[in-house]
Formats: C-alpha cells, structure tokens, sequence
C-alpha cells in the first residue's frame, strides 16, 4: 500500500513539475487543465503460471496520448466489489505488473489509471481473474527430461557394471608415466614423494588420490624403492598407511611395510608446504607425485620440485592451480582425468558406470551442438526458415531455459 | 625531481633484469630470495611515484556499464560482497564504483554478503563512501545494509524466491517490512541488476547457478582475476558482461569518471594500481623468457 | 634464546614502540589522546603483522608464527560471532522463542514455527563430534549438510553448467554472411572484422567439441578422434594460459594492495 | 541406526530439494530446508572453533614443542569470541548492526584480520616470480602453447601492449596485443573453459545422485 501512495506521489510531483515547464506556452496549460489522457485499454489479468497461487499479472495497452504527457500508471485492484484500491504504480514505458501474495482461489479484477499532467484517467475494469496453482512446472520439463536421461545413464551403467559386465575405459597417458617415474627413482636409489592435496577425506580428489597410491605403492613394494608421504590431514594419513600397508601385503613383503612412510604434518596450509619444501630439498626424491585437492601451494611446491630436478607429475582437478601444475610438471592429469585414472585402477563399478554414464552425456552434448550449429548457421547465413524454426522450436526449447 | 628518480629505478631494475640473465647463462643459481627482493622493490618503486596510465574500456565491461547507465532512476541494484580482506584489493574498487555508479543515477542499493568477511567491508563502503560522498542518500529510501548470512548457495536459493524468509530484518536488526526499500520487493528476481562481487565459492558463479538462471535476473559480476577466465563461458547469455582483476576495475573507472565528472576528484584505487601492476608484470614476464633462455641453452649444450 | 633471536626481537620492539609513538602524535581528526593512542597502536600493529608474515619470504622464523597463529584463532571466533548473530540470532530465534528474542533485541515473528527446531537440534547433533563417543551421532546431520548440497546442486548444475552451456554454444559459423564473394572482397584481420568474428565462433564450436572429446574416455583416441582430442588439448592449453595470466596479475594486486597499505597507511611515504 | 538414518537422511532431503525445482506447491519446504541448512552451516563454525580451541588446548596442557604460539591461538580466539558475541564497544549497543563502525569486532577486522588474510596471499605474488624464473618452462608443445598464451594475456592486460603493438595497422589489428588478449579470452578460453564445465557439471550431477541414492557413502566414513 505505501508504494503505491508513494509512487502516486512521486509520479504527480514529476507531473506538476512538467506541467510548470510547459507553463511557457499558454495553449498546452488550458489543455493540460481540461484535456484528461486517453485512458489505457484492454487490461488483462491472467493467473501466473507455475508459482503456488498467490500471483495475477495484470497487463494492459498503453495509453494512446502523446507519451510525453504521460507519466505513468497506477494499477487498482478490486476483490469483486467495485471497491477498487491502488496496489502499485509504473512508469509510463512498462504496460505489465505482477500482483503478488495474493490469496490462492479469491476473485479479482483490476482497473488502470493513466496519469496526466491534469489527473488519472480510469479504464474499463478487467474481467475478474483468479490465481491458481500448479503441480509441475511445465517450464522445466526440458531440465526433468534430460536429468532423467543422464542420471538414467549412469544409474543404468552402475548395475551393469556391478552385475560383472566389462565396461572399457581407455589408458590414460599420465599412467603409463607414473610407472616410467617410479622405475626411475627405483634406478637411481632415490625416494619418492607422494603429496595427496591438502583436503581431508570428504574430497573426492582425496579418495582419488588414495586409489592411485594403491597402484603406486604397489609398484614401490616389488621394485623394493622407498615412498615417502606427509600429509595435511589425520583421517588422510589413516586411510594412506592402510593402502601402503596392503600394497606390501599383496606384494608378499609385509615386513618392509613402516608406519614411517606416511605421516602427519600439520593442518595449516603454508606450515605444512614449508615442512614438505624443507622435506624435498633435504631427501632429493627423484620423483615427485602430487595428485589430490591443491591450492596455492601447487606452485611452491612443483617450483621446489623442478630446482631438485625430480620428475613431476601431477593431478588436480581445480581449474586454477592446473596451469601452475601443466607448466611446471612433467605430465598432468586433467580435471577429470584424475577420476578417470582412480577408476581405471581400481575397477570399482561406481566408478566405473559413473564415468560411462558422464561420457554418454559429452556424446548428448557434442551431437546438440553440432545440431544447433549447423542449424543456427544454415538460419543466418541464408535465410533458410524452417533452419530457424527448427532452431528455436526443437534446439532452444530443449537446451535453454532462457 | 621524480623524473629523475623513475629513470634511476628503472636503470637498476632492468640492470638488475639483465644481470640475472647473465648469471643464469653462466650456469649459476640465483637464490629465490633475491628473486623476492627483486619484485619487492619493483613494485614498491612503482608505487612510490604513483605512475598512472589511461584505460578504455573493453567491450565485457562497458557492457555492464551500459546496462547500469540505461536503467530507470530508481531501478533496484542489489550488490553482494562475497569476498575477504585477501581479495580486497581487487575487488573493492569494483564494489566501491557500483555504489558511486548506482547512487548518482538515483537507483535502490541492497547490500549483501555470502561471506562473513564481507559485512566488515561493507560497512567501510557505507561510511567511506556512501556516507561521505552521497550525504543525501538516506537509509533505507535509497540504500539498506542486508549484512551477512551464513549458509552459502542456502541463502540464494531462499532468496530468489522470497526475501524476507532469509532476510527478517536488515543488519541493524530493523525489520524488513518498516523498510520502504523492501515495499515491492518480494525475492531477488525483482532486482534490476545484481553485482556479485567476489572470487571464492561461494561467488558469482553461485549466484548465477541460484539466481541469474532461475530468476532470470541480469547479473554483471565483478571477478577476481583468478577466476575471471572461469566465468566466461557464461557470457554473454548468463552474464551481461563482467570485471575481471584490477584491470577490469580499472576500465570501470575510468569509464565512470569521463562520464561524470564528480568521480574526477575521489580516490580511484584500482585506477593507481595499473602503474605497479604494468611493472610487475614485465618483470615477471621477463624472469619467464631469462628461465626459458637458459633452459634451452642447457639443452643444446647437453645435445651437442 | 640466542643472541642473535634476541637482538633481533629487542631491534622489533624498539621500532614497533618508535611507529607507536610517531603515529600516536601524527594522527589525523581525533577527540583525546587516547583514541590519538589507539590509532597509532592499531596501525602500527597491522603493519607488524603485515611484516611478520612476510618475513617467511626469508625464512620460517617466530615472528610469521606468531603471526599465524594469531590468524587460526582470531579468524575462527570471528565466523562464529558473525553467523550467531546474524543466523542464529537474525533467522533462528525469532521464529522458535520470544524470549531470546528479548535478550537480544530482536523482533520476533509472531509465531513458532517448531519445524524450525530440527536445525538446532541436528546443529548439537553435529557438535557431538567433540566428544569422543558420540561422534557417530553427528553423521545425521553430516547427513543432512550432504543432502542438501546434493540436492541443491544437483538441477542447478544441470541447468546452467550443462543445458545453458550446451545452447550457448549453437553458434553460426558464418557471420554476417552476404555470399563468398563478399567475404572475399572484404577479407582483414581486423579484430572486428567479419573474418575474425568467424574465426571466433569456429574457435568456440570446435574448441567445446574437441575438449570435450579429450574428457571422453569410452573410446580409445587414435586416427580422427585422436587428432581431434589433441586440438583440444591445445584449447585447453589457451585456457590454462589464460587462467595463468590472470591468476599472476591477481596475485601481484593482491601485493600492490599490501605494499599501499605499508607505504602510504604506515609510513606515509607517497606523495601522490 | 549409524547408517540407515544417515543414508534415509541424505535421501529424502535431496529429493525434496530437486522436487521443489519441478513442483511449485513443494518450493517453500524447499526454502525452509535452504534455511535449516544454513543455520547447521553456523554450528559447523562452532564444530571449527571447537575443535580449534581443543587441539591447541592440549598442545598447551601437554607442553608440546612451540606451545607458546598455541596459547597465541586460543588469546586471539577467546578475546575475539568476547568482544563479538557481547558486541563490545559497539556505538549501537546490542541491537547495532555486529560490524558497525568503531565496534570492537570491526577493529579487530581492519587491525588484525585484514593485514593477515591479505598478506597470506600478497606472499604468493613472490612465488609466482620465483616460479616464472625457475619453473615456467617450454619443455613440450603443451606447456609452449600455454606460456604463449599467458604471455599474450600478462601484456594485453597492461598498457604495454598497446605501446608495443599500437603502430600495427587496423587491416590488421586482430594481431594488436590487446586485442589478441581479447580475443583469446572470448574464444579459445571461453571454449576450454565451457568444456571443462561441461564436464565438472556432469560430474556434479552424477556424484550428487549417487550421494541421494546412497551409492556413495565414503562421507560417513568407516564404521569404527
């Protein structure tokens, strides 16, 4: 209610101020004194779709005098009897308004006033309107319909795989290297350094890191090399001595298993960087593993890395620390590469169906952009309509909720 | 006088530069700590003489300047500060200019914030400068201080479809609804424009996913240069343009000033920060061509 | 302690007391000396601060981790203030007592939604992971955090990291087409020329195609798919390069903003 | 009972959460779960300070080495805690806005947590320089393509690209660093930059249903 009083009265102050420069030429005065705006017409209340009835928009065709002299519009509503009562006010460029909170099931109409420099003309009341509301949201079926297919992918693949079905992912490049890396420290009698991000394990990087460490430790316990592995967080350092220790037990050589070779630092970020700096430049690692959540620290880390002459490879799924890995490193895992290697190594089916379900999804995405490309295209280049049509009829009704 | 002196902090930095090169070609190392004093010194000589240089605007960020210029008076802006005191001085300068911007057009300003940091800094705009440069400005007609709410994406997603369930009163525990601002506002998606200003999570790229999407609202973030490239992908359909880094700050600027001439005279923060900017780069750009120099000098020598 | 460390730490306090002073009688607009007092402790303080953690640039030492420490705990307590006062107290307490809003002046809503109960509830729940026995407990609310990430993030993403992302890149390829004859007659590398409008949307379209194919892993990447995954590895490699570019020109404002505060907030040294 | 419930919990609230996207008249038990979220969100950062207070405590009760800087800790925590829960030195008194102007909490923000934070970060500007010289390296095709495309991005965002490259003619601008940097950020990083969150957006999508339907319960950790 206040808004509306006080839009009237902004919109009138404007109005008298107006009036008083056109005050120069006496013939706009008399007819600024008589001559009332043409009142606005055809005004429409309709339900808002899609909300849980509390909403009418009210629209309406714009007063047809001269626009300068009109300086807005006051929008009366009315709950069926002929009491009409302002509930809100527009400038003159805009013919829409939406009523909100209203209640779900009541009758209402409304009325416009245009406003002159002389005063408000009314229109003709609208017809009564009643918002209503409504069980889906017809608006987002495209998002519900391509969830269902995604999330239907990956769910579908996850079974098949757990029923025991072979799902083929291809080698990733970075893994034929970590091998190539650990052999290389095993030659020169130089640890290797094993740096697992600095999140705890509630990151799925984290747990992608444990798995490759897995494979890695495995490699270290044949080639009998020493791994060395501080890490930033506790629950990490449980969950990494169980996976070195395990590697040892399958390699068949438990007894050279230590506790030693994986533990905790300190929680603070630089603290910890310093601890591992200090660490690197003391042992001489030969290789350098840093796979996991990073931050700022991928820089200090990989530029201490390159000064001992180790082999780097890194993995990261954080866009921002990945060009500081690619330019320093010998060999990167990219963002979802990460994953990928994680699910190539350990055949978990989560994992596995996870990823296929996703690459389906890249196959949905790649053919719609060919697709819309093609037809957006065709449409600009030569005019070709149904290319137009089909564009934004098929393409943008399913991929843009814009 | 300042004349001479740039000359002669220029001459021992490049000399500097050049005697690195020298001394990497020979093989040597060059401890990291002279590397530190090296851009320590660079930077603070630039700072020192206050060297300042012009900007014109690139499209992406007149873009958003045009959109707050061609806004009714009296539109509603809604800026959130979602940043820290470490992003400070990136992206203050940005938030400080959408207020000047804002208030001299005679929009609505809510101001908000996602981090807990960012309250502090909020209350520093208003008494810095809406305060003191918009003394006519009264709260709560024209601006009103939301504060911070925890909860990240939480807090959008409540937003964008009612205000007042997140938001029961303002920072100053006044309630909403004796708050003239809040008359016709019912959720963020009756905003005319909103700036999300930050670099961390949550962010812009929150506020598009929670607001600029669903609410259809137009969104003109103000980045930190870290994630700037980020938020790319979702211009210009998503974004209507965005300031990314210092740079980007800087544009807006000086945008603002040759339009209004008031601006001529308030501190422009990102604006002075260019001339140390320009000169850091170049050293950094230089130490990456010294490194690479020697790297494939060592190479040849190690394939002859 | 050594000498050394204690030379050094007496030459610290010496200048820090020395900032004190200068500042305390330099200070600008103040009603007593006491503010006159406060305002050059608070300055000179930041600025010990801003140097003790610098100081790590040399080498790990007691002043960066004083500095630090003070950092861990003085930032924790500020996030708990800041959320109880303005969540707990701004959005909880009026909806579930009157009388804690009293305490704290705030107005209540009028009535009890009990509903609003559960979160304090889950929220002690989650506290019991203090203790050492009733840390399973805290999982129904870990729980209930997970659950509404996932569920919030989950359409959201869908909509605008994928739909949104996958129409805006239905692009023409040919802008402002008027026929062969005309693109060829009006061929230039301007950067607003038709010729680099073009090459723009065909970087764009074929950029997502082939990173995309690079994340593909259903398929082994040889012969066309092969070459196809390397283009985008190099739109990639852009990418990095861009984000590189941007994250040293953050990281240098972020050291300009700093050294500002030194020079001109302490010291007081830029004529401008 | 410590798996179930979890698992249940998990369950129903994602699944209100995305119904009330699709179903109108489910849109406020969606706010109000929003909301539940954000006050458990503020007992974490008690569950943060407490478990802070708790480490350093026992450094301090137990005498471990540097315990001095521990009791650091826990003076800056408890005296922030003070003065922000009592509001402290707040010109509005208990009903002001937490961070007014003057208050004892908004002192400690510029005084102390602002040089801190900020410097945090203003110490990598150094590393990047000594990373550039020692680090930054074109040591395949990759890595050349990326530094050239930073090159590109560090001068065109500085006025030395336009006094280098500002003679090139306008036949020819697109090759002007400025514009280069323009370009490259509107093409080729928009396309890399889409791909990529083309890829994590799915990779949220597939983690959070697998997290809703209980396929993946590494966040409750071991049953220990």
């Amino acid at each position: 209610m206040r808004i509306a009083s006080f839009g009237i009265f902004i919109l009138l102050v404007f109005g008298c101020g107006l009036t008083a420069l056109a005050q120069d030429d006496p013939i706009d005065m008399v007819e600024s004194e008589i001559v009332l705006p043409a009142p606005a017409s055809k005004v429409i209340a309709l339900n808002h779709k899609y909300d849980i009835g509390e909403i009418l928009d009210v629209s309406w065709e714009s007063s047809t005098s001269d626009p300068e002299l009109v300086f807005g519009y006051i929008i009366y509503r009315s709950e069926g009897d002929n009491k009409f009562d302002s509930v809100g006010a527009v400038l003159s460029k805009i013919n829409s308004f939406s009523d909100e909170e209203l209640i779900p099931g009541k009758s209402y109409n409304y009325q416009i006033g245009t406003i002159g420099a002389s005063g408000v003309a009314l229109s003709e009341p609208s017809e009564p309107a009643i918002p209503d509301w409504e069980l889906f949201n017809l608006e987002m079926w495209n998002i519900a319909l391509i969830g269902f297919i995604i999330c239907g992918a990956v769910i579908a693949y996850i079974f098949s795989a757990k029923a025991g079905r072979k799902l083929f992912i291809r080698k990733i490049g970075g893994l034929e290297a970590l091998e190539e890396a650990v052999g290389r420290a095993t030659e020169m009698g130089r640890p290797i350094l094993f740096i697992p991000g600095i999140q705890d394990m509630d990151d799925v990087q984290t747990l992608a890191a444990i798995t490759i460490l897995g494979k890695v430790a495995r490699v270290v316990a044949d080639y009998d090399s020493k791994i060395m592995m501080p890490v930033s967080r506790s629950l990490v350092m449980t969950s990494a001595r169980e996976t070195i220790k395990e590697a040892y037990l399958s390699a068949g050589r438990p007894d050279a298993y230590s506790d030693d070779m994986a533990y905790y630092v300190t929680d603070e970020q630089f603290g910890y960087v310093a601890a591992v700096n200090g660490l690197m430049v003391r042992e001489k690692p030969a290789t350098c593993l840093y796979l996991g959540a990073f931050f700022a620290e991928s820089l200090i880390l990989s530029e201490t890395g390159n000064s001992i002459g180790a082999i780097q490879i890194a993995g990261t799924a954080r866009p921002g620390q990945l060009p500081f890995f690619v330019a320093a490193c010998d060999y990167t895992l990219i963002g979802e590469e990460l994953f990928a290697a994680s699910a190539y190594l350990s055949g978990d089916p989560k994992q596995l169906g996870s990823l296929k379900g996703q690459d389906l999804g890249k196959v949905v995405a790649m053919v719609a952009i060919v697709l819309g490309t093609l037809a957006a295209t065709l449409a600009s280049a030569w005019d070709i309509e149904i290319m137009q049509k089909f564009l934004d009829n098929v393409m943008l009704g399913i991929f843009s909720n814009h | 006088m300042s004349g001479i002196g740039v000359y002669i902090s220029l001459f021992l930095i490049f000399g500097g530069l050049v005697t690195i090169l020298v001394y990497s070609i020979k093989g040597r190392d060059v401890d990291r700590r002279i590397i530190f004093a090296f851009v320590f010194f660079a930077t603070a000589t630039a700072i020192y003489y206050n060297i300042e240089f012009k900007e014109t605007p690139t499209t992406i960020v007149k873009n958003v300047f045009d959109r707050l210029e061609s806004l009714p008076e009296g539109s509603k802006v809604l800026i959130s500060f979602d940043f820290d005191p470490a992003m400070k001085p990136e992206v203050f300068p940005m938030a400080n200019a959408f207020v000047r911007h804002s208030l001299v057009k005679k929009h609505k300003l809510y101001l908000m914030s996602l981090w807990p940091q960012g309250q502090a800094l909020m209350t520093e705009t208003i008494e810095d400068v809406i305060k003191v440069e918009f003394p006519e400005v009264v709260y709560g007609e024209d601006y009103v201080m939301l504060g911070y709410k925890a909860g990240n994406e939480g807090v959008l997603n409540v937003i964008i479809t009612n205000f007042r369930k997140m938001y029961p009163s303002d920072a100053h525990n006044t309630n909403i609804d004796s708050i003239p601002l809040f008359d016709d506002v019912k959720s963020a998606a009756d905003m005319d424009i909103i700036f999300p200003i930050g670099g961390g999570k949550p962010g812009p790229k929150e506020w598009i996913l929670f607001v600029g999407d669903p609410g259809q609202v137009p969104m003109a973030p103000g980045l930190a240069a870290v994630v700037a490239p980020l938020i790319y992908p979702y211009y210009p359909r998503q974004v209507i343009g965005l300031l990314g880094g210092v740079k980007g700050a800087a544009e807006y600027e000086s945008v603002l000033r040759s339009k209004y001439p008031r601006f001529q005279d308030v501190p422009a923060p990102a604006l002075s920060m260019m001339g140390p900017q320009t000169l850091a780069h170049i050293v950094i750009l230089s130490f990456i061509v010294i490194g690479n120099i020697t790297f494939f000098m060592k190479r040849k020598k190690a394939n002859a | 302690m050594r000498k050394s460390t204690m030379i050094v730490t007496l030459v610290v306090v010496l200048l820090f007391i020395a900032s004190w002073i200068f500042k305390t009688m330099t200070a600008p607009e103040v009603d007593s000396t006491f503010d006159a007092l406060t305002q050059g402790f608070l300055v000179t303080f930041a600025a010990f601060l801003t140097l003790a953690i610098m100081s790590f640039l040399y080498q790990d030492n007691p002043f960066y981790k004083f500095a630090e420490h003070l950092y861990v705990g003085v930032s924790a307590a500020y996030a708990m203030t800041l959320g109880f006062w303005s969540t707990l107290v701004g959005n909880l307490f009026p909806r579930v007592s009157e009388t804690l809003c009293g305490w704290f002046q705030v107005e209540f809503s009028g009535q009890h939604d009990w509903q609003f109960l559960i979160p304090p509830i889950l929220g002690i729940l989650l506290l019991m992971r203090l203790s050492p026995k009733g840390g399973w407990i805290s999982r129904w609310a870990l729980a209930f955090i997970v659950g509404t990430t996932a569920g919030l993030n989950l359409p959201r993403f869908l909509r605008s990291d994928f739909i949104e992302q996958i129409s805006g890149t239905f692009l023409p390829l040919l802008v402002d087409w008027e026929g062969f004859g005309h693109f060829f007659s009006n061929l230039s590398l301007s950067a607003s020329g038709q010729f680099v409008a073009i090459l723009s949307n065909f970087v764009i379209v074929s950029g997502v195609i082939c990173g995309l194919i690079y994340f593909f892993f259903s398929k082994e990447h040889k012969g066309a798919f092969g070459s196809a995954s390397r283009y985008g590895i190099w739109i990639l490699m852009i990418t990095f390069g861009a984000s590189f570019g941007y994250t040293v020109m953050g990281r240098i404002s972020l050291l300009v903003g700093r050294l500002t505060f030194l020079m001109d907030d302490w010291l007081g040294i830029i004529s401008g | 009972m410590k798996r179930t419930v979890p698992l249940l919990i998990t369950g129903i609230v994602g699944t209100v959460l995305i119904v009330s996207v699709l179903i109108p008249p489910a849109q406020s038990l969606g706010e109000d779960f929003s909301l539940f979220f954000d006050i458990i969100a503020v007992f974490a950062f008690f569950l943060g300070g407490g478990n802070l207070f708790r480490i350093h405590l026992k450094k301090v009760f137990h005498r471990k080495e540097d315990y001095g800087f521990s009791i650091v800790t826990l003076v800056g925590f408890l005296v922030t805690l003070t003065i922000g829960l009592f509001k402290i030195g707040n010109p509005e008194g208990i009903s002001g806005s937490i961070t007014a102007a003057g208050s004892g909490l908004q002192t400690i923000f510029v005084s102390i947590i602002t040089p801190l934070s900020s410097t945090m970060y203003a110490l990598l500007a150094f590393y990047v320089a000594s990373a550039s010289y020692r680090a930054f390296r074109a040591k395949n095709r990759e890595a050349t393509i990326l530094l050239v495309s930073a090159f590109v991005i560090l001068l065109g965002r500085t006025p030395l690209g336009m006094m280098l490259t500002g003679w090139i003619p306008e036949q020819f601008s697109i090759f002007q660093i400025p514009n280069l940097a323009v370009w490259i950020m509107n093409s080729a990083n928009l396309a890399g930059q889409r791909s990529i969150l083309i890829g994590v957006g799915l990779g949220v999508v597939a983690m959070s249903l697998r997290l809703i339907l209980g396929m993946d319960r590494t966040y409750l950790g071991s049953d220990k």
